[in-house]
């Protein structure tokens, strides 16, 4: 059986990749499960200069999800250069890279940067994180902006370069279009939904932040939505996700064009989870007949 | 290290109003797991997959039993996911993670030791306890609750050796108030005799409890010069350092946060700054 | 205690509204809970001709949630008002009528149609269900349209007149201001989230339309974080609702500045829900040593 | 009228792999239930609140005993909801709203009956035996199962006074095939002597099962011009007709939609268009 898969330039031995923010910077859960376990890791976003991050409660959980308010904490890439990507390259993991900045000055000095590092096989460009003040979520709602952003980072680097689209628009599929005609490889998709969450206690918002970004099975349904309707319009790979909790879910995605998975919030839940998708895609390709994803992947598009 | 087992149920017991005791065979955690570590526990009833609750609920080391490979952790129902942890029954599996984080600091052989716990807050200063009783420390419990009743973890302390001198807030057994009161009482040499004057003959004090407790411990500890650790709670999502979630300012950090989940849950009473309001109270 | 509220012009004995669509035209759980039992019963929309709706399969149980397609099935507005009306006018309840349409034309015929029937207490626009081809969705994303609806309708009629607006959009903000300025009387919010589901068996995806609009627990904290927005950002009352399974959710909406509670998917859940929440809420204000609604509403905005 | 009854659950019993039986009081729905309607019950765990399964979950009744105040369902493990229903134990309660929709159309007093069940479709339809048995009709059900340790309503069937013709896919017990393949065997006047020729000598034919089965009883009662009724299944939200979530098209429907749980979900054989795929198959 065969589970190779590509995004638009970086090959993956199998489709199930760890999404930025929920897997560290690949070490975290040692012994369990490790960087060159799945197909792929997405590092948490790194910004030029450290980020404090928002002040907390960071998290609360939600009916069937769960708000996070982390606010993009990290400690710049310098550090993480020096001190997280060469431990990553060791491990032989496929590395893709999340960036963030407040201003595009930042997007293209952090592609550039990481694109000269060894290690690197992509970069994600999270436009969509809702947490942040600048930049974050009113960058990727806007076609045009995700437009300019895409394109010049990509006149900085030859290594395939993947923005993160934010949910929080109402049209998906035109952004999706201005990032394509961009020259994005691949995009990568959902981030989280913005939600916030009331103490009726203390009558206050339970996030530091007040907004949080939902995560987790409540917003597979819309995940899938926009996955469906960005992988008739573009034609591009897409990596998709957003609550994935199981390899039956991870192949809803596949079925309705993802050419890879991204698994964040599971992870916390089940930190093997990765693997036992990987598993699980496996099961069903078999009991289905299917010897390459390529068969799958579209499947339910009608 | 730590380990992901799927721990079975051995007992889960209603030991007070709303407050139970739940035992599960866990051997890796078990022969892992040091006092103040905590353990990130998948709830979900009748071992059927569930995302609701969603996240694991973390839970402080209450006991270990290495040669039979448990581990026990003491609870207080307070919401959705402790309301069905409290069903689960002997033989039911649920996923548990863990040994977690930094566990307390432990002293010299023989110190003086002085545990002050309130509420829940006593769950990993028992397992402490009989850590530091097996190290020939001295072992002074000041041990605070709402009620008599709720003196949960008494029997356990007693059998380890460790002396407890009681507070509840109903005077239904001990001195009626609050247990960092007894502090006072002990500073004073009454009613413990541990000490005389300001200089308490103790080498080293160890608090779990609601925050203010724990504030009014530290500032006990620190007018005296004794050095302190406590156990703080947050919100949680991975339970070991990925996520950042459990962000929490300390004093003299710099610009970051510190992680409770894996720079904690146990931290220097002098790094942490309790009037901000950050670190949840365990009641 | 006082449990009294008002939607612009519309007076609600207590703030429980039931949602359209979910507890048809007040009767259907008669001996349970009838239309005069709750704050205000809002009907299922009706349109201009009778609308024959989607393609089963209509209903997908998602984690927390449900996806519905029904795409407005409904008699027409003639047999609402020859048929359904006269009922619940006789029964005494607050009466909202939740019109929707494919042109403006409609909508304007429908609201002075209504605007001129007995027993009526207000409009609710209908500009927002996910599952029209034309109408639908696309109106209630763009805020000239918004405006050019609301201000329509205020034309023709005298009744209060209450937009609900779509979740789907970038800006919600943008839109209930649109609303506002066009003289709505009051913002309901929010309707459906647009997701899909997909069955990996048959390889399809489950709702005959294939998108469907996505209710319940699931949707709450996106349904909050747009509350909290808009409370902030207009002065006209809001309905708020999404996702609201027990008075303490509801509370949750107050808190961030809701002036009455709507309840869907919930009924479904729990028949007598509306009514368990009116009680609940009673419960925490005694707790809270509160005697108006005016003391909770907006209590957790920042 | 229907009632939303907080019901003690009696039994919950595994009466084959995958396959339960739960019996729980609830008076007013004992009281009024007819063969062919259906409880909507909440399914959650440990009578503890859970927003998940959110829906409730449609089951025919399978058997009523008033005077008790009693119901039982008969139901198979398919998704999430059912396995969680087959962990609750006897004393939790589960919140049943019923008896709902329209049930089967019960015959004059003696005619002929025969009832065609595959799988779980057996259930209301052991429930509608027990009726006909009582209005003096003579009853011949044509049971299907994959195989015989499946057939667990046989005993029931055969209490009542039923006369039951078994087909297994497996031949473990009786005819070896499809159930539906006794339909010929019994115009053909063999194994079952139920009639002669292509002149059935059955009043009114019932099924309930596969949407193939009945669509080929559907066929067989057509060609003899014998009046029939299938029970229907369909996702469901609220259950009573007013979410519009049911709807099923029926064949001579004008431009709108039956709903299965307010219109049906008994419906008239010649209603039904068995092609379209539309309604839900239950095995
Ligand atoms: C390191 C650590 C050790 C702990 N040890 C114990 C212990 O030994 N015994 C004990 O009874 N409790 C302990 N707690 C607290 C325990 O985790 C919470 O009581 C439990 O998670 C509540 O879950 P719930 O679903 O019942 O409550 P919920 O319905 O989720 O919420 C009820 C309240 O519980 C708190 N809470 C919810 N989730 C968390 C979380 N993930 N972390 C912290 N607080 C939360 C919130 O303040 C919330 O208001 C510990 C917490 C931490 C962080
Ligand atoms: C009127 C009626 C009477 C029924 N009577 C019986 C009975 O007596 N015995 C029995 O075993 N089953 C019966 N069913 C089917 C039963 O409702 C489903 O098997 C059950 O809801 C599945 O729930 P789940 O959570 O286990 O499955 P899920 O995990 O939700 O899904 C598994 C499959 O079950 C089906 N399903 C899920 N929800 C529903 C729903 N609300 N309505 C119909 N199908 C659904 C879907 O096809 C789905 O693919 C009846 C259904 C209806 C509509
Ligand atoms: C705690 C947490 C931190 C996250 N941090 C980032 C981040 O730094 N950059 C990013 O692009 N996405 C981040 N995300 C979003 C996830 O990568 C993912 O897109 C989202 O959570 C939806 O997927 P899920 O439901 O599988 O978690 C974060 C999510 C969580 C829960
Ligand atoms: C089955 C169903 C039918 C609905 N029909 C309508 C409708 O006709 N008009 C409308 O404005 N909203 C309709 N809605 C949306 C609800 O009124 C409500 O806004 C939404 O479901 C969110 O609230 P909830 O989570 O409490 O259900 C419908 C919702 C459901 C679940
Ligand atoms: S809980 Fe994830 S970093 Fe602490
Ligand atoms: S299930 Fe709601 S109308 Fe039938």
């Amino acid at each position: 059986m065969n589970l190779e898969t590509d995004l638009g330039g970086i090959k993956l031995a199998d489709p199930v990749v760890m999404a930025s923010g929920t897997f560290g910077y690949g070490f975290g859960y040692e012994g369990l499960i490790g960087p060159g376990d799945v197909g792929a890791i997405i590092t948490k976003a790194t910004t030029r200069e450290p980020w404090a991050g928002n002040p907390p409660p960071r998290i609360a959980e939600t009916p069937c999800g769960m708000l996070n308010a982390i606010g993009l904490e990290n400690p710049g890439v310098e550090v993480f250069l020096s001190e997280y990507l060469p431990r990553l390259r060791k491990s032989g993991a496929v590395v893709i890279v999340n960036i963030a900045g407040r201003t595009f000055e930042e997007y293209v000095e952090l592609a550039s940067m990481i694109g000269t590092a060894k290690g690197v096989r992509g970069i994600e460009l999270n436009i969509s994180c809702p947490n942040v003040d600048m930049g974050g979520m009113q960058l990727g709602t806007s076609p045009d902006m995700v437009y300019k952003i895409v394109d010049s980072v990509k006149q900085v680097t030859h290594l395939p370069v993947m923005p993160k689209l934010s949910p929080n628009v109402t049209d998906i599929v035109e952004i999706a279009k201005a990032a394509e005609s961009a020259g994005a490889d691949a995009i990568s998709m959902i981030n989280t939904v913005q939600g916030m969450a009331v103490d009726i206690e203390t009558k206050r918002p339970i996030l530091g932040n007040v907004f949080g970004g939902l995560s987790g099975p409540a917003i597979k349904p819309i995940a899938l939505r926009m996955v469906y309707q960005v992988y008739q319009a573009v034609d591009v790979p897409i990596l998709g996700g957003g609550g994935i909790m199981s390899a039956k879910d991870a192949i809803e995605f596949l079925l309705v064009g993802a050419k890879a998975v991204s698994v964040g919030t599971g992870t916390f839940i089940n930190p093997r989870l990765a693997m036992e998708i990987k598993a699980g895609i496996e099961d069903y390709m078999a009991r289905h007949g299917h010897t390459g994803l390529h068969e799958i992947i579209g499947a339910a598009i009608l | 290290m730590f380990f992901l087992e799927n721990a079975e149920i051995i007992r889960n017991d209603r030991v007070a109003d709303g407050i139970y005791e739940l035992e599960c065979s866990a051997s890796e955690i078990a022969g892992n797991g040091d006092p103040g570590q905590f353990v990130h526990m998948e709830v979900k009833p009748y071992s059927v997959e569930s995302v609701s609750p969603l996240l694991r609920r973390p839970f402080s080391l209450y006991g270990v039993t290495r040669e039979q490979g448990t581990i026990s952790i003491l609870y207080r129902i307070r919401g959705k996911g402790t309301s069905i942890l409290a069903q689960v029954k002997p033989g039911e599996y649920l996923s548990v993670l863990g040994p977690l984080g930094r566990g307390f600091t432990l002293p010299a052989e023989g110190s003086a030791t002085l545990l002050v716990g309130g509420g829940m807050g006593i769950a990993p200063l028992v397992y402490l306890a009989d850590r530091l009783v097996r190290l020939s420390c001295d072992v002074n419990v000041l041990y605070g609750a709402e009620t008599a009743s709720e003196l949960v973890a008494l029997d356990k302390l007693q059998q380890e050796g460790a002396k407890c001198h009681i507070a509840t807030m109903d005077g239904s057994r001990g001195y009626k108030g609050l247990v960092t009161d007894l502090l006072t009482c002990i500073s004073e040499g009454e009613p413990t005799r541990m000490s005389t004057g300001k200089q308490a003959c103790t080498d080293i004090v160890y608090s779990c409890g609601p925050l203010e407790m724990m504030a009014h411990v530290a500032k006990f500890a620190k007018e005296r010069g004794i050095p302190g650790e406590v156990s703080l709670e947050s919100y949680m999502a991975c339970g070991v350092g990925v996520c950042l979630g459990c962000a929490l300012r300390l004093r003299n950090g710099d610009a970051s946060y510190a992680k409770v989940c894996s720079d904690g849950p146990v931290f220097s009473m002098a790094e942490v700054e309790f009037g901000a309001g950050e670190g949840e109270v365990r009641q």
